[in-house]
This record gives structure tokens, C-alpha cells and sequence, in this order.
């Protein structure tokens, strides 16, 4: 007896990198809805994500994690979510975020070094970024089991990087998942980098998506570039998880094009000419070209989106940057429920050394 | 009220809490059939199901992270690791986000959760199996750090620890587990988390002691009170948030004092104890504070735990010395 | 395309619980003289297990963990390393360390609470026991990587338990060792348990053998009660990592058929039938039966064995019981190459009290 | 002699160390090509190679534990932790293994490797960058505890950590790495690991400090030089083991000492120092010892920071007060 764990190493894709609807696509035509709400998402994200990197340059914004060609991973597992699963995203995962409501203002504020950004006023039970790499995944693990535990129809969400599956958290996590069958679906971003370190490095594993097999959870590949068959494989999966199919873990295949953080300088490790090539695959214009060769798309359009967008990404920087600073005392308030009497002390030694009228960042 | 060891103790307050609040329930390893290695949760399981007492693969990151997430959906996880040794891989998600994720979201999601361990030596164990890290973990800000030291304030203390809104380390010292039995009122009563309680007064030195090392501080005082030296013993129960007046007024009547931990010494809990006392307690201390704790070596294997152990002669010894020091 | 992760579920079995060859066993004929062996080696562990957990039983011993019924594993494993490889062994494994030199003494000195029991007089490069679930998976890699460095033809084995394939640390150190291609070879004993936790509560994994998958690494399962598969199947992956083939995990089927530890009580959460069932299966009967049916073996022979175990255990409880205890400063003597100075005052505070003529256990 | 950042300085050790010793190696993530995310390890990889200077997948845990292996097999392993709050992970390893392999052995195995990692706050860093743990890992019997506060103390210290035949765990100042240069002989001589360092004399009040604080204690020693008070500042630089005479000397002549520590201040390692004061310094102290220190809360985003962080202001303050509690 020799063991089923059959996955297939082609990814599932619905387009091509030139727009054309791929032989393999299980449907003749794609929903024109979707595909425009997709395609608008990505554009968004991408107005907000090259603003950010363009005030972190010019000092206005902290330390930023461009998204920038991985939109259509972010966007197409947000979009397949309901309003009531929950998120626990990485770092990177502003795609997502945005489409489940978080603002541009919150996500600012973060990046801007502000705890107030992540406290989302939508929606309100989704984790906030995740920094340590791979421990977002228990969070999402636990949260699947409460809702379970509820019989909620609540699925729980993480997204974690190729990296990020190299820790012994990724994967304890998941094999946990895998026993409890909670409805948890775990998306990786396989950009191809880990900082510098590229995913050859990371693991000999003939694909991310075989990490599921050691945990016993159902493992698909899916092409990250082609908004449509990730969202058409994250609905799959949510659909599952909600139906008490349990895990599913979701690789998806994509590639950073910008620095892994404004931190970072890209040039250093890797070779021009790839990151030229793998931008003719990126996930907006694929898009645009089946959008527009479908007749759903025009210059028109796109130049009122830019537009819409430009304006709509202007107004959160300017919300951001008349932001107020937070008091001193944001440091005590959220510390416990109520703070200890022994830190009183404490309280009134930041008070007297708190400067008058804290200026912005 | 019936007569409980400590870990029947244990046993009764999650039980309490589990039939109280729909919200508890229980994660770890062994805990349900098995009751755990210790049997803190025996018949747990059986009585609230395998949904709410949760037998866990064994990945103590996992655990502590998948608790995490429960309890920032609105459960109130309780977890068992095995024995606090055990505990360093959880480490990370108690401090980088159970400790934090109150403040990180400007107290939109929060984390309610327990984790218990059995704590220190003096059950001659196997290797690992002594550990006692709760100075680490007091360090923590956003942590409670809560060590009981009898059945009676185990159970209350465990009350406060669940309902408490935050996260809390709960150390219960192993040695103590079957030591001795007490009445222990089935009240539901929980103790305060912030409060060092007096086990004893005494008007010439302040012994300061938590978990197992408190009997040892009792017995300390016994011994010289046969010597006419009449020691106030302090149990400091709840580590973080420390009750630091408590301890100064004590020390301020007696003028002396003696902090008795079984950690290594360096950089343990008592430190912090004498620091306050270096910062609040210079007026009225007669005499150099004292730390008598395990040595800053490696906790040995069980032929020589004993002589690891802060013993009633070394915590006596120190106290006569603070006496003559300051006669 | 189909990824090629055919981990076949059947073990690898030569002999089958009554002792016949099995039809799917490679070799017409097992050699006499390792079998033998074998045979020898496990009835010797047996005799030492057995008698430790009398010991612990009358006060005489800490805890210890029992290999009842998986004496194969080790024996196999330990029987196809070489002195000069290195073996980072779990709580469970005097079955392989004894076989490779380490002293009966020694374990007990081990059990009996004496650091000194693991200062192995040979093989001096040896890990000591590891009691941490999970965590000598990391050593074994950075061992194995230290002989790859040097060129040294040298293999790194470990141990451990089926419980501990759960743990971040054994998936994270193996795909490690996967991306660096190791001489590593990794034994899981599936037991079956985990203290009170059967298999099926510690992952959904179709067999612990794929957990290799996750990790790009060979991964075979063998009848861990069938010595001569066991040492089979361990040669080979010895002889690949040696060769520069990289790392194997091999899930070695067995049972654990007395308690955890003696500090554990199995009736308290398994069916008494399944053991008595499993104890059918067992390791040295079906070994013997094997040896007898060849000829191989008679009651004399078991008798003399028998004897000759009984006497060599006796007197290595003697040595053991004979032990003096260390003097309190074996707490300071190898914390560090050099007690650093500001310990010398805790050293003299020890010293000052020390019991006088401080006595056994 | 050239003039070196901090940063240079921990590139040149490495670079004497990997050409000195062929056992020697490093080991973490984004070290290689890109020459780790500070750029300490620069023109390593190009230099020894892809075997001796490896880019390790991301797994703090396994990185730490394979380091135990190699060290145990004689290899130097020198780990990089991307930053201190991702050591967590790796703690376990760190105290159950690494600090205790030649313990447990008696001798017969060893752990001689160094874990590196960028530590504390005051570069605006994104989350979990600005963490301070050194407390908890000089708490670990079996390690030694480092943190340099110049660019010649890390060269030194480096040397001195690489060598020595047992774990280091060497914290490097994130704020300094590029704050300030010095010259730094190329000249390969360690400095020792058991010695605080006087930065500055004085004989009014001791301040003690360590890594980026230093340099915070040393402006407010110039600053209330200007006001007449005359400030010792003591460079800790090996918190574990620590040297307490240096401290207790200048103590002695000064009679008045404030700690200065970034990280939390429960538990954190000045109160080890205080508590130091509290056993020795007790007839020779003329005021309370006092502790500037950060919050117990978590370490705030970059917004908050520098309310977060001890300043001169509050370091200048607390002297002052000290001067005037004694006078
Ligand atoms: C536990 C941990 N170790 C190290 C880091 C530093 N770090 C931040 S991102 C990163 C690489 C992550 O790569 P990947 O998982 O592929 O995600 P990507 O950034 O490519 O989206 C590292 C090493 C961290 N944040 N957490
Ligand atoms: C990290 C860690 N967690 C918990 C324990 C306590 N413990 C000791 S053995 C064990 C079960 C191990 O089961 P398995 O890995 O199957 O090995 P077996 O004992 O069956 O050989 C547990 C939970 C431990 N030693 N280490
Ligand atoms: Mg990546
Ligand atoms: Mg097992």
C-alpha cells in the first residue's frame, strides 16, 4: 500500500500571464463582477502600498513591508472571506487587510509607530500584523477551535511567508490543526525570498505546499499572480473549513518585487534580470489584459481608478500625518485591564518626564 | 470544608471555574483521561468532555499560541504544561503576545488565559524536571506571575488567576502537590493577585519566601524562635504585580530581612526584592539585606538536590548573621 | 505534474511475528552471526530493563523509562552504526546505548540522580540522554553538519519518540538538515503513545514516515519489532548519509508495552487486551523463534544467556549501588572550563553546608 | 588603527576569529551574501565561504540547537539572532542545553558557542525590534552574559566571547552600531569577561549602566558636571559573571549610586546590582540606590519611545534627588 498524498506540483491558474484564460480554467467564463472587484482591489492596494514606501523615503513613515506584485494573493483570499472569519495576517498582508475594512489611515498609523493602528474599527475580532514569523499561526489555530468549540460557521484565516515555514511554529501549529480539524485555512506567500535568503534555502521540500502532508491536512498550489484562481482556491478551502472539512494549507506562488522591507536594499542579493522577468507575470496587468480583451475594462476606467484611488490614498496620509500623538499614558492603559497599584509610581515617573505638547513622529 | 492537598486544590478551583463559565476550558498534555502527570485535572475530562478539557499533541509552543488564540476570540484557556522546564518553548508567545496583545490593539482583543506549571525541586526528579524560571517570567510586562504556596491559597489564588481579564503564569511548587492536606472551603472565594500575605509575625527579621522555600522560612523560624529570635514570615503569593509595601512595612518594623528563593541567585526574584529594599528600606534597615538561594549553578540531578536547596540550616544561619551584624 | 512522494504505508518487515521470513523479505537468508547478535543484544537490554524498574521500584532508583518491547530499535540501529558515528538519544534509548559501549553503570548512575552516569567512558562523543522532547533532533543536525564540514565520513543518528514528532523543534532541525543535506539519520520510535496520548491525538499525518515530505527528506517505515528489518533498514540509511545522500527518517512501528515511566500508570487510560494483544508481536520471541527454527538457537543457549545477563546486571547494580556520592562540589566543578571568581563565595557557602559523609541516594 | 563603527568593530572580530580558527563558523539568517541585516557579518561569506558562514533557514530554535551540535562536536559556532526579540524561540535550547552540556557531561562535552544578537531600543524600529531580555538570559547558570557599549569593547569582548570554551551570549547595542566610530586596534587582544569597566571618575555618585545607556549615563554625568556634582559612571559590559567589586569600590567612595537600565524594571538585571548594594553596601551607603529604568509595560512603538527610555533628564534627575536625600 503506498500512501496518497498526491499533490500536484502545476499550480492551479485560470489566467495566463498574458490575460488568456488557460485550458485548465474549470469555467468558461469568468464571473465579470469578481473579476472587476479583484482587479479594483489589487489597484488599490497598490495606490496605498507605493504610497507607503514613498513616505517611509521621505521620512514620514517607519519601516514598511511593500506587498507590491502580491496583491492578487491578499486580495483573493480576503474577498473570498466573510466579514465574520478572522485574519491573523503577517507583516505583508495589507492586500487583505484593506479588503476586510481595516484603513489606510490604521495601517499607516501602525508602520508610523502607533499602537492605535491596530485598533481596527473594522473588523473588530481580526489579530492585529503579526511580526514574529510563524506564530501567527497558532493564534488562527486557537481561533478556529473557539469557533468550533461555538459551532460558530466561522472560519479563522493566517497568511505566513515562504520563510515563515521553516519555523517549528508553522508547523506544530498546523499538525495541530490537522488533529483538532478546525476550520483554519493557512495561505502561504511563497514570494521566492526570505529577506535574502531564498527559498531553496529554506527547505528541500519539492514544494511548500507538501508541508501539509506531515501535518495531514489537505496541501494545493495555486498561482499567486491570478487573482481568480486564488480566490477561487481560497473559497474552496473556506468552504471546506466551514463545512467541518478542516485545514487546508494553500501555497501560493507569487514573488516579491519590491525590497523585503524599506529596510532592505534588494540589489544586494539578487539578479536584476529575474526580478525583470518576474514582473512580466505580476497579478494587475494579467488581470487588466482579461479584463480588457473581455471588454470590461478601458483606458477610461483605468484612469478613473487611478484617479479615485490617488485621491482616496491622499486623504488617509493626510488623516495619518494630522494624527495626534498618543499621551504617555498609552504606555499604562492597555497594559492590563486595570493598571496595578504597584506601577502608580511608575505612572507619575513618565508624567513628570513626559515633554509638553509631544510633537509627530 | 474538606481537607484537599494542593493539587486536589488545583483539582477544585478548575473545576469550579470550568461549571462557572462555558468560557474555561482546559489544554495539555495528558490532562484527560490521564488527568495529567501530576492528576491536577482527574475526572476533569469525564465531567466537562473532551471539547472543553483538551488532551494536546505535544508542541508546548503550539499550545501557548493556539491559547492565544482562544482567548482573544472571548475563551478563557487554561494551560497545563507538564513542568515549567518545559515551558522555555512557550516563552515566545507569552511574551512577544499573550503578555502584549491587550496594549498592541489599544485593548480591542485581549488575552485571559492561565498557564499553570508545576514548579521547582524537591521531589528528586528527573534532569529538567526542577526548574524554576519565575523570575523570567515576572520580567514580563503585561505577565502576572502567581506562585502559592498551600491548598487553601492555591485554590483562591487559581479563582483570581481565571478571572482575571490578562494573562497569568501559575506556578505551583511540585514539592508541595501532597506535602500536607488543609481545609480548603469550596466557597469559589478567589484570593487578591496583588497581596503578599504574612504567614507569620514576628518583631526581630523579616524572612521573605514563595512557594516550597516558604515552608523552609517556617521552619527557619521555629528553629530560632527556640533561639529567641522571633521572625515575621512573608509569603509573596503573587510575584507580579509585587505587593511591596507589605514587605516594607514589615522590614520597617523589624529592621531586617532575609529573602529566601530557590532559584539561582543571580538575576532571580529576590533581587528584586532587595532592590526594593536598597531603594525604600535604607532608613530603617539595622542590618545588610540577605538572599539565601539555590547557587548559580546548574540544579543538580536528585543525589544532590538537597545540597542545591536552600536548607532551614542555611536560611537559620543567614538570620543569626543579620542578627549579630546588627547587635 | 504529480510530486513523487510515495512513502509506502506497509513496513518493512523480514520477519513475521512468528518468526517465519517473510515472502517480501529481500535476502533469502539472514545472516547467522548478525542475528545472532541482534538476538543477544536485545535479550541483554531486556534483562537491564527489567531489573531497573525492579530498582526503582524498591527505592533504589529514580525514575526510569522503560524499553520494554522496543528493544529492536535501538539494537538495530545501534548494531548498524559505527563507533566513531554519534547518537543523540532520547529517555528511552539504553537499548541502542548499550550496544554502542555505554555502561549499565553508567545508566543507572544516570537514573539514580548522578550526573556522572552520563560521562560516558565510551563512545566520549556521544550525546547525553535527552529528556526535552524534541530538542536532540538540533543536535544530531549540527553534529552531522560538523562531520560534513571536516570530511569526516561520520553519521549523526538520534532517537525520539512519536509524541515528539509533534514538536516545532523535530520538523525545524529536519528541514534543516534536509536543506543541508547531513549525514543524519533520525529514528522515530512509534510507540505508539505519548505518556497517555495515542498517535492519532498527536497528528493527522497518514504515517509518521511522511512527515519527511515537510522536510525533503527520505522518509521509510519499518516493523521496529523485527530486529533484522530494523538493522536492515538502518544500514542502509547509515550507508546513504555516509555516501553523502543526506538525511532519512525512519518510523519504526513497535509498541510501548509497560508504562511510560515507572512514575506512569498505563492501565489508568489503555485496554489491558491491546497490550496483551501487542505483546504478541513482541521483538525477542519473535526473533528467537526465528533463530530456533534455523537452528540457530536452543534452550541451552537461552539459559546460558539468560544467566549470563542476569550475572553481568547484578554486578553492574553492585558497582552501581557501590557509587559514592559526589561532593557538593560537583555542582561547581564543571559549570564552567573555570569557576568564574564571583562564584567563589557561593562555593564556600556550599561547602560550609555540606553534610559530613553524605550519604547514598 | 582605524576609526570603526560598533558595527565594524563585531565585523573585524569575526573576520580575526575565522581566519585565527578554523573551528570557527557562523551561522543565522540573511548572514551570507547579503552580510546580516546590520551588515555585521560583510564580506564574510565571499571571504570563508559558504560552509563556515551560513545562511541558515528561519528557525531560531533549530538554529540554536544545531550551534549545541556543532559546539558539542568542537566546531565555534557563532549564531546571529536577526534581533533580540526573536532569541525567544531559541531559549530553550539556550537553557536547557547549552548552558548545561558541560554539566551534565561532567566535562566530557562542551558548548563553546557565542549567540549574537542586535539588542535594545532607539532606532525606531518596527515591533518586537526594541526588546531588552538580557535579565532573563543572565538568570541561566552555565551562561555568560555580554553587552559592549564602544566599538573597542565589542571588538575586545567579541574576541574574548569566541574563545572562551563556553556559551556567550553576546547582546550588541542596536542604537550604537553606527552612532558613534573609534579607533579600534587591529591587534587581536580580547578583553576579559569578568570585569566592569570605569568610563568616567568620580566621587560624588556611581552610576552604573550598560550598552546604549551608557552613553545616556555619561551625558548626564557631563550635565550635572556642570551643576558640581561629580558623577563615577561604570560600564557593567559583562553582566554574568559579574564583577561586584568594581561596583562596591567605586560605591564605597562615592556612597551614592543610581542604576540606569533600558529594559523593564521588574526583575531586570539592575536590580541584581541593587540587590548587590542591599547584602555589601549597606554601612557605606549615604543614600537610598536608585533605579532609572524602563517602564513595566511594553516597550511602545516608535511614537512613544523616548518616553519609554531612560534620559539624561530622568538619569540627572534621580542623581540629584540622591544628592539631596544624603545631604
Ligand atoms: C521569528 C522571527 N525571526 C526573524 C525575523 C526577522 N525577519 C522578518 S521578515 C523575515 C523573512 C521572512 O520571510 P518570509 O517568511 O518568506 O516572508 P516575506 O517577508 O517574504 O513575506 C525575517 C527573517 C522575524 N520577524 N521573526
Ligand atoms: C518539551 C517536553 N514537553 C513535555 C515533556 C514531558 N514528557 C516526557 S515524555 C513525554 C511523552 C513523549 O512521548 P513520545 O515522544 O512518544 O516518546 P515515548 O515516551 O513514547 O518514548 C512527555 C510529554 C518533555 N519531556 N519535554
Ligand atoms: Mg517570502
Ligand atoms: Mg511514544
Amino acid at each position: 500500500m503506498v500512501a496518497d498524498v498526491s499533490i500536484p506540483i502545476d499550480p492551479i491558474r485560470f489566467l495566463a500571464p498574458d490575460g488568456e484564460l488557460c485550458a485548465t480554467a474549470p469555467a468558461r467564463e469568468i464571473a465579470a463582477e469578481l473579476a472587476l472587484t479583484l482587479y479594483r482591489a489589487m489597484a488599490r492596494t497598490r495606490a496605498y502600498d507605493g504610497k507607503a514606501v514613498a513616505l517611509q523615503r521621505t521620512g514620514k513613515l517607519g519601516t514598511f513591508a511593500s506587498a507590491l506584485g502580491q496583491e492578487a494573493i491578499g486580495v483573493g483570499v480576503g474577498a473570498a472571506m466573510r466579514k465574520e472569519d478572522v485574519l491573523a495576517p503577517s507583516y505583508r498582508d495589507h492586500a487583505a487587510q484593506l479588503l476586510r475594512g481595516i484603513s489606510m489611515v490604521e495601517n499607516l498609523v501602525y508602520w508610523g509607530g502607533d499602537e492605535r493602528g491596530s485598533d481596527f474599527a473594522v473588523p473588530r475580532a481580526d489579530f492585529p500584523i503579526c511580526v514574529p514569523v510563524g506564530t501567527q499561526i497558532a493564534h488562527a489555530t486557537g481561533a478556529a477551535y473557539a469557533f468550533a468549540l461555538r459551532r460558530e460557521t466561522r472560519v479563522a484565516v493566517t497568511i505566513i511567508g515562504d520563510g515563515g515555514t521553516s519555523t517549528g511554529d508553522f508547523y506544530s501549529a498546523l499538525n495541530m490543526a490537522g488533529v483538532w480539524r478546525v476550520p483554519l485555512v493557512v495561505v502561504v506567500n511563497n514570494n521566492q525570498w526570505a529577506i535574502s535568503t531564498p527559498c531553496s534555502r529554506e527547505t528541500a521540500a519539492q514544494t511548500l505546499a507538501h508541508k501539509a502532508v506531515a501535518a495531514g491536512v489537505d496541501g494545493v498550489r495555486v498561482d499567486g499572480n491570478d487573482a481568480i484562481a486564488m480566490h477561487h482556491v481560497a473559497a474552496r478551502a473556506l468552504d471546506k473549513a466551514r463545512g467541518g472539512g478542516g485545514p487546508t494549507l494553500i501555497e501560493a506562488l507569487s514573488y516579491r518585487l519590491g525590497d523585503h522591507t524599506t529596510a532592505d536594499d534588494a540589489t544586494r542579493y539578487r539578479d536584476p534580470d529575474v526580478v525583470r522577468r518576474e514582473a512580466t507575470r505580476e497579478p494587475l496587468s494579467r488581470l487588466r489584459s482579461h479584463l480588457t480583451k473581455r471588454g470590461l475594462w478601458n483606458e477610461d476606467a483605468e484612469a478613473k481608478l487611478m484617479r479615485d484611488n490617488a485621491e482616496e490614498v491622499e486623504r488617509a496620509v493626510e488623516a495619518y500625518l494630522a494624527t495626534p500623538p498618543q499621551s504617555f499614558s498609552a504606555m499604562f492603559d492597555h497594559l492590563f485591564a486595570q493598571l496595578p497599584a504597584n506601577m502608580r509610581d511608575q505612572y507619575e515617573e513618565a508624567r513628570r518626564f513626559a515633554p509638553n505638547g509631544a510633537r509627530h513622529g | 470544608m474538606t481537607e484537599l492537598t494542593l493539587v486536589e486544590a488545583v483539582n477544585r478551583a478548575l473545576a469550579h471555574e470550568l461549571e462557572r463559565d462555558d468560557a474555561v476550558l482546559l489544554l495539555g498534555e495528558d490532562i484527560g483521561v490521564n488527568g495529567g502527570v501530576f492528576r491536577a485535572t482527574l475526572g476533569l475530562q469525564q465531567r466537562f468532555g473532551c471539547e472543553r478539557v483538551i488532551d494536546a499533541p505535544l508542541a508546548e509552543a503550539a499550545i501557548a499560541g493556539a491559547a492565544i488564540g482562544m482567548a482573544a476570540m472571548g475563551l478563557k484557556p487554561i494551560v497545563e504544561i507538564q513542568f515549567s522546564g518545559f515551558l522555555y518553548p512557550a516563552m515566545d508567545q507569552l511574551i512577544n503576545h499573550a503578555s502584549r496583545l491587550r496594549h498592541r490593539t489599544r485593548g480591542r482583543l485581549s488575552c485571559p488565559m492561565v498557564l499553570r506549571a508545576p514548579n521547582g525541586a524537591g521531589i528528586h526528579a528527573p534532569e529538567h524536571h526542577s526548574e524554576s524560571p519565575e523570575a523570567m517570567l515576572a520580567h514580563v510586562p503585561g505577565l502576572r506571575v502567581v506562585i502559592p504556596s498551600s491548598p487553601s491559597r492555591a485554590y483562591g489564588l487559581l479563582l483570581a488567576a481565571i478571572r482575571d481579564p490578562d494573562p497569568v503564569v501559575f506556578l505551583e511548587p511540585t514539592r508541595l502537590y501532597r506535602l500536607f492536606k488543609q481545609e480548603v472551603a469550596e466557597d469559589g472565594e478567589a484570593l487578591p493577585l496583588d497581596t503578599c500575605f504574612i504567614s507569620r509575625e514576628g518583631r526581630d527579621a523579616t524572612l521573605v519566601a514563595w512557594g516550597g522555600m516558604l515552608h523552609e522560612a517556617l521552619a527557619a523560624a521555629d528553629r530560632l524562635a527556640e533561639e529567641g529570635i522571633d521572625c515575621e514570615v512573608i509569603d509573596v503569593a503573587t510575584l507580579k504585580p509585587l505587593d511591596g509595601e507589605t514587605i516594607l512595612r514589615s522590614v520597617e518594623k523589624t529592621g531586617r530581612c532575609v529573602i529566601v528563593q530557590e532559584a539561582a541567585r543571580t538575576a532571580g526574584f529576590g533581587a528584586e526584592i532587595a532592590a526594593l529594599l536598597a531603594e525604600r528600606a535604607l532608613y530603617f534597615l539595622l542590618a545588610p539585606v540577605k538572599r539565601v538561594t539555590g547557587y548559580d549553578v546548574v540544579i543538580p540531578l536528585a543525589r544532590l538536590e538537597n545540597q542545591y536547596l536552600p536548607s532551614v540550616d542555611r536560611i537559620a544561619a543567614a538570620v543569626r548573621e543579620t542578627m549579630e551584624a546588627s547587635s
